[in-house]
């Protein structure tokens, strides 16, 4: 089993642009993720939007985390351990689309990436596997 | 007796929601998108497709649950389910009723049949659970059936197996089988297709890939169920992952028949599928 | 790396924790309790007995999970889980310490073998799992190994049979096995022996059964296996169904032998039980 | 898996004096059980014993329930679906012990119970099973 799981995690981190939730990164980011759902309750939405560094005292994260999460970074966020759909929470709150949001983790803005994805949306040739380059 | 009478799929783009929520299903973004919904809708209005409970399929995106408790597999056994607070308020939709004695039974034989279920009374339920609703009921004041929620973790790795969502599947349609009271059931499986929400390479969809899950749903479940998670996460993208839980459908069904298929891109970042199958056990 | 190198199986008693944090182990009511652990609270300080890792198998007792939530089975991966409180306070022991490495290895290890665990990183922990800590340890400062927890579900009914529960252990042996860090690792069942706590029965106690349980742990597994929770019910009353969690222990080891056995009749309502299992894989 | 299920379960309600938690019992018990876990804070045990109807008021558990819970009567409190790992919550704040409470469903008086458990517990011959009498 040791072998089979150590293969099968190996393979999620050949994929081109991609972050899989592995438990290394759900650890690595559990405050992170746990500050996201905090984000349900009205109230504590208003106390985040009124004042976010306040609000951030109050949680366990990391200071790089904490950076990010202010600087609405979601390719970071991801780098440190953050689940995308904890962090639908944060620009949930801030009112974004999951098109707005996920399409500052492309690179293209918005309205690029819309007519990408109207066009059929990104294709996977090419972004298969980085070792395979296919 | 109880009998699952067909098996249902749909994508549960948050964004399916929004359009039915804010009224705008004529635009002509959302036209295409409600268009394929409309067979569905109809058919299931008859009274010899109306089901009197759906088994609903769905997984969690960290609403009910965090990451301080992720169960593998879970049953929802309480009475009734309220929509979640996703960050923008709970949708306006009532709420999801459950037929507790039937949940409890599934629950019991799933247990007896070795899948080491979670039951779960209280929980709220996100877009995964209501959006597959309104997409197939509407805005009715009630739903018209009863739910059996069944939750299934596709969010922290591991993940539970293709194959081991199918046998689930199989051991749900062994515990509908054996409760007595008369109910036509449906199950729905939920979540996907293509999609992926995360990263530089967000935006992924594999419409190729996506059509031959759709035909193999009735050509080749057996080929299905032994497509591994990484086929997945590669060519679906990483919230494609969502598939496995059609496989929970397609396990539970026997020998299914196409009845009506759906799919369009892009329904926001996502490729939407929907299939209806008669399941002809 | 990562190797069993025991097995040990002890009742969980309230009333040995008691005995311990208000100091009774010199009354005549307590110290033939106590006396039968003295053996190995002497070979588990032993530098080559010397756990780095326990895996605990326990049931919780509606402390950290109650009605609304039923796990079948769960596993512990957060840093560390404080006592619970269980109606007269936490009781004055050690916070317990994880390896979150070796129980997240496990937890994957175990999703990928098909058992459909439940993750837990935050939990309190009662009886059932500090009791047996103190009756092996005493009243150190702090614990001296880290502890992965197990819990199972001996409460609420259909809970996992003894043979799904024997090839939990097997599972987890093999996760244990693939762990690449050098570590010596027990595993222990808590729980039982006979026992019943509710209703004109309570008070049932037999021994003859407890003691034929004993020696089948290393002289006949396979039929501990394969008894069915009635026959627990039936024979060591309704609380003795918890030695399903020795059989987790059991299913870990290869070929056991026996190298200490304790039994005693009363502990508060239950007949104790404890054995130590050397692992000669 | 149906008949299964029921052959089971049948068999636990043939146990003499037992109330096996099957989901039945759990079902009719929920609102009584989870009152039961609110007893694991102190604030809670004091509100309780300070004026337990008060804070009963406060549970959607029924009124037999409730009668059965301010009487102590643990059998009774079983019958309604109570599971006893639940109500040693409530004997616990009373300040008894197992025994102490667990007596009380025996029909016998405490000293005579623990003269039963010194004495080796009670045997199982003759409590197995009610259709076999054994
Ligand atoms: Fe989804
Ligand atoms: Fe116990």
């Amino acid at each position: 089993m040791g072998k089979d799981l150590q293969n099968y995690k190996d393979a999620f981190e050949d994929i081109p642009g991609t972050r899989v939730f592995t438990t290394e990164r759900a650890r690595q980011g559990y405050w992170l993720n746990q500050f996201c759902m905090t984000l349900m309750k009205p109230e504590n939405r208003e106390r985040w939007l009124a004042d976010e560094k306040a609000y951030l005292a109050e949680s366990k994260m990391s200071d790089e985390q904490q950076e990010a999460l202010l600087a609405r970074d979601y390719n970071r966020l991801l780098d440190l351990g953050g689940n995308i759909y904890y962090l639908a929470k944060v620009f949930s709150t801030d009112g974004l689309s999951f098109v707005q949001a996920v399409s500052t983790m492309t690179g293209m803005n918005v309205d690029d990436y819309k007519a990408m994805m109207d066009a059929g949306g990104r294709s996977p040739d090419g972004v298969r596997s980085i070792k395979e380059g296919n | 007796m109880a009998h699952i009478s067909a098996g249902v799929a749909t994508s549960h783009v948050p964004l399916i929601g929004v359009g039915i929520d804010q009224g705008k299903q004529e635009e002509p973004y959302f036209k295409p998108i409600f268009a394929g919904y409309e067979w569905t809708k109809a058919w299931i209005k008859k009274p010899e497709n109306k089901p009197d409970v759906v088994i609903l399929v769905f997984n969690d995106h960290a609403s009910a649950f965090g990451q301080d408790l992720i169960p593998t597999f879970a049953i929802g056994c309480g009475e009734e389910f309220q929509p979640a607070d996703e960050g923008w308020g709970p949708r306006p939709v009532p709420v999801v009723k459950n037929h507790p004695d039937f949940a409890w039974h599934i629950a019991q034989s799933l247990i007896i049949d070795e899948f080491d279920m979670t039951i779960i009374n209280e929980m709220p339920v996100d877009h995964g659970l209501t959006v597959p609703l309104s997409a197939m009921f509407g805005e009715p004041d009630a739903w018209p059936a009863l739910v059996v929620p069944i939750m299934v973790n596709v969010v922290t790795y591991p993940i539970p197996s293709g194959d081991r969502c199918f046998r689930l599947g199989q051991a749900i349609a062994r515990a509908v089988e054996s409760f007595p009271e008369e109910l036509n059931v449906q199950i729905w499986g939920t979540g996907g297709m293509s999609h992926q929400l995360q990263g530089p390479r967000a935006g992924l969809i594999n419409a190729e890939w996506d059509q031959k899950f759709l035909d193999d749903l009735t050509g080749d479940p057996d080929r299905l169920r032994q497509v591994q998670h990484i086929e997945y996460l590669r060519e679906t993208g990483s919230e494609g992952i969502e598939l496995v839980m059609w496989l929970v459908m397609l396990g539970a069904l026997t020998n299914p028949k196409e009845l009506h298929r759906h799919y369009h891109v892009p329904a926001s970042n996502t490729a939407l599928g929907h299939i209806v199958l008669e399941n002809r056990s």
